[in-house]
């Protein structure tokens, strides 16, 4: 097989004050010609220093200190950067992570294709102007002479993103390099620009280095899988090896920890009284209905997962619910009392019955406060004394697994992980009954995801919470829910148990959600923990 | 993290901090500092490094009521720090009340607010100056309110910006969830969030509110003799620059290394808030 | 569009009435002295008096603010007391000098400042960037009352190039108008200069300069084609912006080489209590900011397609 | 004061004197009377002061001397003056506007530039022995620019317009004395006065008093639309705050103008901007240069300082019927803590004469000279103990600044000394244009007070009981009638001698601190001749020409 792109022992050394020495550590890879190389990681794992490497564009403050790249053959190591400009966009290609901010935005897009065919071909104006449409047509654009004609803030990011696939097609390249190409999309779109991927490298036969941090996806497009883990190369091998076999210790854990979308744990018997119910909430928006009546029973102890697109609504029907924002119709209940209607005093004293998990770690912490002040505040609030409240604070940190002495830190010492379980103790120090998790692990690393879902199961149990969970992962879905509903477009579209509803959709839109699942053919093997 | 390993992560952070440093020790320490007495009258008009007839050396010359200079500026460093900090305090707790509270309820409050600063943003600020100073006269204490009146509703603008964003931050949605006070969400949860910028605006502003001063001195309307401050020394001087230069000199210098000085300060804070995590501190 | 216009000027009109009042309220305080201004510091109080009745100084004051604006909407603005004269008839002349000063610094100051700023930002942190920043900030901390001092020591006194005040009194006269610009220049072209340099920094950090870079463009394509146009969205608005700055802040220089401009009556109106002058020189200034704000936001759309009207009216911040 | 050389006096007057010039001749060589004096009484007792020029230089006005060479026809000069409103000449409240009217109307009398006071309009005067009635001649042939002939109804129209009972002038109240104007013929009139008053056409030469045109009412009262006057120049122009013309005219009758044009050129409040404009010769004639300027201006080649002496003095005068300054202990206390040298010194170099606290400048002619004022901290602290500020006392001086900042200069010096006596003086500085409407007003002020040619003039206005200007609200029966005495004294040297009580009550009753006499500047550029700082900024400016 041809190799297109060689990488020997590759290292790069970060600035001096950084919390490791290298980027990349001694990593050797080679990606062959028709082949997708999936490199997976979790963050800080350097794939993307790599993938810099590769174009010869390394960030401000990094400098290669050893090992060598070859491209078709020839050796690139040290190529001036006049010689790589000759090379980026030409026979390497780039897609990035956020189409539509690396698009320019006061340019239409058509010609910013056309600049790469400006830049590397021969074309005149108008030869360029037609190649500029089949490339997006290629991308399989709708209307490619208005999409040409368009900014970039007038198309959606799925359409964004295949007008970067366009543009890195342009000139033909023998290497594709894509860091994170769909994680900013939605699953429907993700899975559409999949197929795209994976389309071109059969019809073309690039070569495609694909960096990414979502198994799944790797599930999906890869031919090879290398796993990468603070800057070092810790597996390399064919997709089904690593995927279903790994060798390597880290990578087992990885795979471990991947939420399965066909469920093999049985959960306990769901009948139990309603704790909350949500009787045609609704929210306007001047014109726009972001939420269309919905009614929804949360039943004590159990978890719903409500699941969606972006825009899908749910978002909004978290927030309603919570009175972060206020219905424009409807009710909700909780043992009898609605919720929505209370104002004043009532309403501060009621609001401790439900308390919401935030989806970013790094935002719904106040990055001016000490742990303990934040954590122990509700004690404060129900009236204790500072001493009774750093008691109590102390003893919610050892419930959602962290140690006393993080109370007198502040969230910037924490990572992602260990912020997140400070947001979970904040929400149960107010011995909520009810708890919304919006997005919670989302943005976390798949291995703390894991142990993320595994607290709230395990409070849950113990503490009996009823928890309302807002996700776009069918897989976390999958894995924590006893029911699920889905949402469209301010709407509840299936409400239902969430094995029945996993294995037999009944609502269209439920079926496309499913099938674009990333690798929902695979499930992640359970292997003994050994990391 | 000290003041000082904060400003050590960049070169013109730690520059500027030493300038602005000087000045305030300048200011602290002004009767320690000065040679000479900075009101009294020893001998008109006497060049920089020159001797008085009764052999009294001045480094930086008399100016024409025989007054030293160097002393005129280190006690200058105190009317400056003083009454522009005066006046941008003011202004800030005006700004920072109205912008907290219009970014916070939106609606009503923040029309009227927004609609009340859009109206003074809409008047020539020297204009304003003048007909506030000119209405209720020339003095220090006036100063500090006109400033107060015409810097306000910028901060107003910038703190009403930053509230609109922190109020949507998901630790803000947190508090509101465990039912907090509005007034605790304000100043606990939002504005500590705030200070970054605001620190930059502060230098910033600082600067331009000593240079106000000596404009509104250039107007016939500064702070009343004998006080020494640089903007009136400026002006004092300005008639007779041409033939004695020093009168003027030295006070640009000084007000020029300030405003330098908390320029590059301001740069600098903007810099170490960019480097990313743990800039957020201290 | 035309929704935002009508929009924008409906608050114009409403900012026009909330600054007349307080104008009105200010200058009430001290209305008494309008009469001595008048009659000159050695007329009797027994004449003073009389002057005030005759003239409605006497009635009470919404009553006057009533009747001047009233007069205000027909046109008729009023006598100036120091002029003694109709004060629209003072204001357009004015205006138009102030005009030509503040244009002649615009085109003095943009293209410098632009191309400083633009060079001190595609490389953040270089020896040039260190160099234009610090002459930036020195230039802006020079008070202007200072900086004509210098330059008129210079050109006037010592080189003897230039004409030292500026009246044109004997027609418009280009030299007379080098000294004024230059120190006006002198603060703008530094401001803008941060100002451009600051948006260039963050423009060149910009994903899409990453992929104009990844595309294999050279550094001078991706500064000109990509950063620059984002890039200057900031800095025009910034001056448009300044126009109505030019317009008042020029007092200082237009006092110190006696141009005859908008400042300078605005100086003599307000340090006479000439409320009716006053009045319309602050409603011509609120215009003036209106307007400028208005073709600002205009700008700005027109410059980043990503901004619809409806977001520009909702746009926050400013200079 | 030195004397004068009889011998060449003599020749100079030649052998037709007047009975009383001899004894007046004969006191100025003896240096009893000053040599202003003697002309100023030669000229009132009828003798033209035509060949007094050969003494200019003698005089102590520094400047120009007798013409060099030989005055050339034609040019236009530019004179930077501010142009100011004037609709009504009788109404301006500065000099600067009479300056631009002076060009066309004319006065009864003038008072010169070595303030002598010279027939103008009034060919001549005669007042009878107790000064109360003053005989005035007009000159024939005079002629309005309108061609109507100029009469006593001109003079009797300005004199009834300034007495009537809603007159805005302040010639009103200066004039009251007068009760009656009689016409005697068509070129005479007679005044008769209430009282004794020695400075009658001195009073005529004041900037309000220009004679208009008998119609000046019934065409409207506006002499900007109307300039109708007798002078040798004819407005073409006028803008204010920003240019006024001036054509020379035909017809005037007397010797016609040197200049084509002068143009009057509006330079704004800073005088920076006035000497900046001189230096680059975009003006001729400065009409004032402060004492900031004057090393400035005395280095810029082709432009001439100009210097005179003048009876013009900043006063920091205290009012005696407001708290604390109703008790005399604490304006004994000021005034003997000031140091009226130290302010001479510092706040005006040097260039003028210390001020003695009574008014009286040694060079005018009244002036009686009284034992030196001596500063006395202690006893001004003790004097402050008496009246009960033991921990001294703090005031508050308001500032104006309306002749320049070294106005605000002397009042810091006065603060540093007063502070040494343990009085904290607080500087309340304001524009110029903020201070006017309130300068009689403030308890403790800082009021600049122009030049007059008699200092009775100054006294009679500003510290007589009930004055019209008399800001400190001194009144004492004693002061009012030796003031009274003196002004009904012709001979120089008796009044001389009847101003030492004059002098001596307002420097014991402690009203002022008079720190000093200002010297006058004014500036030139080399090509104007014969142009000559008058005390009182009084330019006329029909014998001054260029080169």
């Amino acid at each position: 097989m041809e190799q297109i792109l060689s990488i020997e022992n590759l290292s790069i050394a970060l600035p001096r004050g950084a919390d490791r020495g290298f980027a990349v550590d001694g990593v050797t890879l080679q990606v062959a010609r028709g082949e997708i190389l999936c490199v997976v990681g979790e963050s800080g794992s350097g794939k993307s220093v790599l993938a810099s490497a590769a174009m010869g564009a390394l960030a401000p403050g990094l400098r290669r200190t050893g090992g060598r790249l070859t491209f078709q053959g020839q050796d690139v190591t040290d190529l001036p950067e006049k010689a790589w400009q000759k090379i980026r966009g030409n026979r390497i290609a780039m897609i990035f992570q956020e189409p539509m901010a690396a698009l320019n935005p006061a340019i239409p897009v058509g010609g910013q294709v056309a600049e790469v065919l400006e830049l590397h071909g021969d074309l005149d104006r108008a030869g360029r102007a037609a190649r500029v449409l089949a490339l997006l047509a290629a991308t399989h654009l709708p209307d490619p002479p208005r999409i040409a004609a368009s900014f970039p803030h007038q198309l959606s990011g799925g359409q964004c993103q295949r007008v970067v696939i366009a543009m890195a097609l342009a000139m033909n390249p023998a290497l594709l390099i894509a860091d994170e190409p769909t994680t900013a999309l939605d699953v429907t779109t993700q899975a559409q620009v999949l197929r795209l991927i994976g389309e071109l490298r059969d019809n073309f036969g690039h070569g495609i280095l694909f960096i990414t941090h979502d198994f799944g996806v790797v599930a999906e497009i890869a031919d090879r899988v290398a796993v990468m883990r603070h800057g070092r190369l810790v597996e390399i091998g064919p997709a089904d090896q690593v995927l279903n076999r790994p060798q390597d210790p880290y990578t087992r854990m990885l795979i471990d920890a991947v939420p399965d979308l066909h469920r093999q744990v049985q959960r306990p018997s769901r009948q139990a009284e309603p704790a909350l119910r949500i009787e045609g909430l609704a929210k306007t928006y001047g014109t726009l209905q972001a939420l269309k009546p919905v009614s929804l029973t949360l039943r004590r102890g159990r978890t719903v997962a409500i699941v969606g697109e972006s825009g899908s609504g749910k978002s909004t029907l978290a927030k309603t619910v919570i009175r972060l924002q206020s219905c424009s119709a409807g009710r909700v209940l909780v043992d009898g009392q609605d919720f929505a209607a209370l104002s004043g005093r009532a309403l501060a004293r009621a609001r401790r019955r439900i308390q919401m998990i935030f989806q970013d770690p790094f935002g719904s912490l106040n990055p001016r406060r000490r742990v303990g002040d934040i954590v122990g505040r509700a004690a404060v609030l129900a009236g204790m004394t500072r001493a009774e409240a750093r008691a109590r604070a102390a003893e919610l940190m050892e419930l959602v697994g962290l140690k006393r002495e993080a109370l007198d830190r502040r969230p910037g010492q924490f990572s992602g992980g260990q912020r997140q379980r400070i947001g979970i103790a904040r929400a149960l120090a107010m011995s909520p009954e009810i708890v919304i998790a919006d997005e919670s692990v989302s943005a976390l690393d798949v291995s703390v995801q894991k142990q993320v879902l595994a607290l709230i199961d395990d409070l849950q149990q113990r503490l009996g919470l009823t928890v309302m969970f807002i996700t776009h992962d069918l897989r976390v879905a999958a894995q924590i829910a006893d029911y699920i509903a889905v949402m469209r477009q301010g709407e509840v579209v299936e409400f239902g148990e969430a094995e029945a509803l996993l294995a037999a959709p009944r609502h269209d839109y439920t079926r496309a959600l499913l099938d674009a699942a990333p690798g929902r053919h695979w499930s992640p093997p359970r292997l003994a923990r050994e990391a | 993290m000290t003041v000082l390993g904060v400003l050590r992560r960049s070169g013109p952070a730690l520059i500027g901090g030493a300038v602005v440093g000087v000045w305030l020790a300048c200011a602290l320490f002004a009767p320690l500092l000065a040679p000479y007495d900075p009101l009294k009258s020893y001998s008109p008009l006497i060049s920089p490094g020159g001797l008085s007839p009764d052999g009294m050396r001045f480094w930086l010359g008399t100016d024409l009521l025989g007054r030293d200079i160097l002393s005129r500026l280190i006690h200058g460093a105190r009317t400056v720090v003083v009454w522009a900090g005066l006046a941008t305090l003011s202004a800030y707790v005006v700004g920072l009340a109205a912008g907290l509270l219009a970014g916070f309820y939106r609606g009503w409050v923040d029309t009227v607010l927004s609609f009340v600063a859009n109206t003074v943003l809409s008047f020539p600020v020297l204009v304003l100056y003048i007909v506030i100073i000119v209405s209720i006269g020339a003095s220090a204490a006036n100063i500090v309110i006109a400033v107060t009146f015409a810097s306000a509703p910028a901060i107003f603008r910038i703190v009403r910006a930053l509230t609109i964003d922190l109020r949507s931050r998901d630790f803000v949605a947190a508090a509101i969830t465990q039912g907090e006070s509005d007034w605790r969400i304000m100043l606990v949860e939002i504005l500590p969030n705030a200070s970054g910028p605001l620190v930059v605006d502060v230098c910033l502003r600082l600067g331009y509110t000593a240079i106000t001063i000596g404009v509104l001195g250039f107007l016939g309307l500064g702070l009343p003799p004998p006080t020494p401050d640089w903007g009136g020394m400026i002006n004092d001087g300005r008639a007779m620059a041409i033939a004695f230069p020093h009168l003027v000199v030295f006070p640009c210098i000084a007000i020029s290394s300030l405003m330098l000085g908390l320029s590059l300060l301001a740069d600098g804070l903007r810099e170490i808030a960019n480097a990313g995590p743990g800039g957020g501190e201290g | 569009m035309k929704r935002y216009i009508a929009i924008k000027l409906g608050e114009m009109i409403l900012v026009m009435l909330a600054v007349s009042f307080i104008v009105h309220v200010a200058l009430e305080l001290n209305v008494g002295d309008v009469a001595a201004k008048v009659l000159g510091q050695f007329s009797t109080a027994a004449q003073r008096q009389v002057w005030l009745k005759e003239n409605g100084y006497l009635d009470p004051f919404l009553v006057r603010y009533f009747r001047w604006l009233g007069h205000f909407i027909v046109g008729d603005w009023g006598q100036s007391l120091r002029f003694r004269t109709e004060v629209i008839s003072l204001i357009g002349p004015r205006l138009a000098a102030t005009g030509i000063l503040a244009a002649a610094t615009l085109l003095v100051t943009v293209p410098i400042a632009l191309l400083l700023g633009i060079a001190a930002g595609v490389r953040e942190g270089s020896l040039l960037d260190r160099g234009i920043t610090v002459f930036s900030v020195l230039t802006t901390s020079i008070p202007e009352f200072a900086s004509a001092v210098f330059l008129s020591a210079v050109f006037v006194f010592w080189l003897g190039l230039l004409p030292g005040a500026s009246t044109m009194t004997a027609g418009f006269s280009p030299a007379e108008l080098v000294l004024p610009v230059m120190v006006l220049s002198l603060y703008t072209a530094g401001y803008l200069a941060r100002m451009t340099r600051s948006s260039m920094i963050e423009a060149m950090a910009s994903p899409y300069v990453r992929t104009a870079m990844m595309k294999g463009a050279s550094l001078p394509r991706i500064v000109f084609r990509h950063a620059l146009r984002n890039a200057l969205i900031a800095p025009i608005t910034v001056i448009m912006l300044q126009i109505p700055w030019l317009l008042s802040g020029v007092i200082v220089v237009e006092v110190f080489f006696a141009y005859k401009g908008f400042g300078t009556l605005l100086f003599e109106a307000a340090l006479n209590s000439d409320i009716y002058l006053i009045e319309a020189c602050a409603m011509v200034g609120v215009v003036v900011v209106v307007v400028t704000q208005l073709i600002s936001d205009m700008l700005y759309t027109w410059l980043n397609p990503r901004i619809s009207f409806r977001d520009v009216g909702r746009r926050e911040g400013g200079a | 004061m030195s004397g004068l050389k009889l011998g060449r006096l003599r020749s100079m007057l030649g052998g037709a004197l007047h009975p009383a010039v001899r004894p007046l001749a004969e006191q100025a060589t003896r240096g009893e009377i000053g040599r202003r004096e003697f002309l100023r009484t030669a000229a009132f007792l009828g003798v033209t002061a035509a060949s007094a020029k050969a003494f200019i230089g003698d005089l102590g006005l520094v400047g120009e001397a007798a013409a060099q060479g030989a005055p050339k026809q034609g040019g236009t000069l530019r004179f930077a003056c501010s142009v100011m409103e004037m609709k009504d000449p009788a109404l301006v409240t500065w000099a600067e506007p009479s300056n631009l009217y002076r060009n066309s109307l004319e006065f009864l009398a003038e008072v010169d530039a070595d303030n002598v006071t010279q027939p103008y309009l009034a060919e001549g005067w005669k007042p009878s022995d107790d000064l109360k009635t003053w005989t005035f001649k007009l000159r024939p042939g005079v002629k309005w620019s309108n061609g109507d002939d100029f009469t006593v109804e001109d003079v009797e129209f300005n004199f009834k317009r300034w007495q009537a009972p809603d007159s805005k002038s302040p010639n009103k109240t200066s004039f009251a004395m007068v009760t009656k104007f009689e016409k005697l013929s068509d070129l005479e009139f007679r005044l008769t006065l209430d009282r004794a008053v020695l400075a009658i056409p001195e009073m005529l030469y004041a900037y309000t008093c220009p004679i208009l045109h008998r119609k000046f009412d019934e065409m409207g009262s506006d002499w900007i639309k109307n300039p109708i006057g007798t002078g040798p120049f004819q407005m073409t122009e006028y803008k204010v705050s920003s240019i006024a013309k001036f054509k020379r005219r035909d017809g005037y009758w007397g010797k016609p103008a040197f200049l084509d044009e002068i143009q009057y050129i509006d330079l704004g409040t800073d005088i920076a901007a006035h000497v900046a404009a001189l230096a680059a010769g975009q003006v001729d004639v400065l009409y004032r240069v402060t004492i900031a300027e004057i090393e400035l201006v005395e280095k810029l080649p082709n432009v001439r300082l100009l210097r005179g002496k003048a009876a013009q003095t900043v006063v920091m005068r205290m009012q005696v019927d407001q708290k604390p300054f109703d008790d005399i202990r604490v304006r004994q206390a000021v005034c003997l803590a000031a140091d009226n040298q130290k302010m001479l010194e510092l706040a005006y170099r040097n260039r003028g004469v210390v001020g003695e606290n009574h008014h009286v400048a040694p060079f005018q002619p009244e002036y009686f000279k009284l034992p030196p004022l001596k500063r006395d901290v202690a006893k001004a602290k003790a004097l402050l103990a008496e009246a009960g500020y033991k921990d001294g006392i703090d005031l508050e001086l308001v500032v104006g600044n309306t002749q320049g900042k070294w106005e605000q200069d002397a009042s810091q010096v006065l603060q540093q000394a007063l502070a040494e006596a343990g009085i904290r003086l607080k500087l309340n500085v304001m524009p110029a244009a903020q201070y006017w409407p309130i300068w009689d007003k403030v308890p403790f002020g800082v009021t600049f007070w122009a030049h007059r040619p008699l200092a009775v003039m100054t006294l009679d206005l500003a510290y007589r009981s009930g004055a019209s200007w008399n800001e400190s609200h001194f009144s004492d029966k004693n002061f009012d009638a030796a003031l009274d005495k003196a002004m009904g004294i012709v001979n120089p040297r008796e009044r001389s001698q009847a101003m030492e009580q004059v002098e001596k009550i307002l420097q014991d009753s402690c009203v002022i601190v008079q720190p000093f006499w200002a010297d006058k500047f004014a500036a030139v550029s080399a090509k104007v001749n014969n142009h000559r700082p008058h005390p009182a900024d009084y330019f006329r400016m029909d014998r001054v020409w260029m080169t």
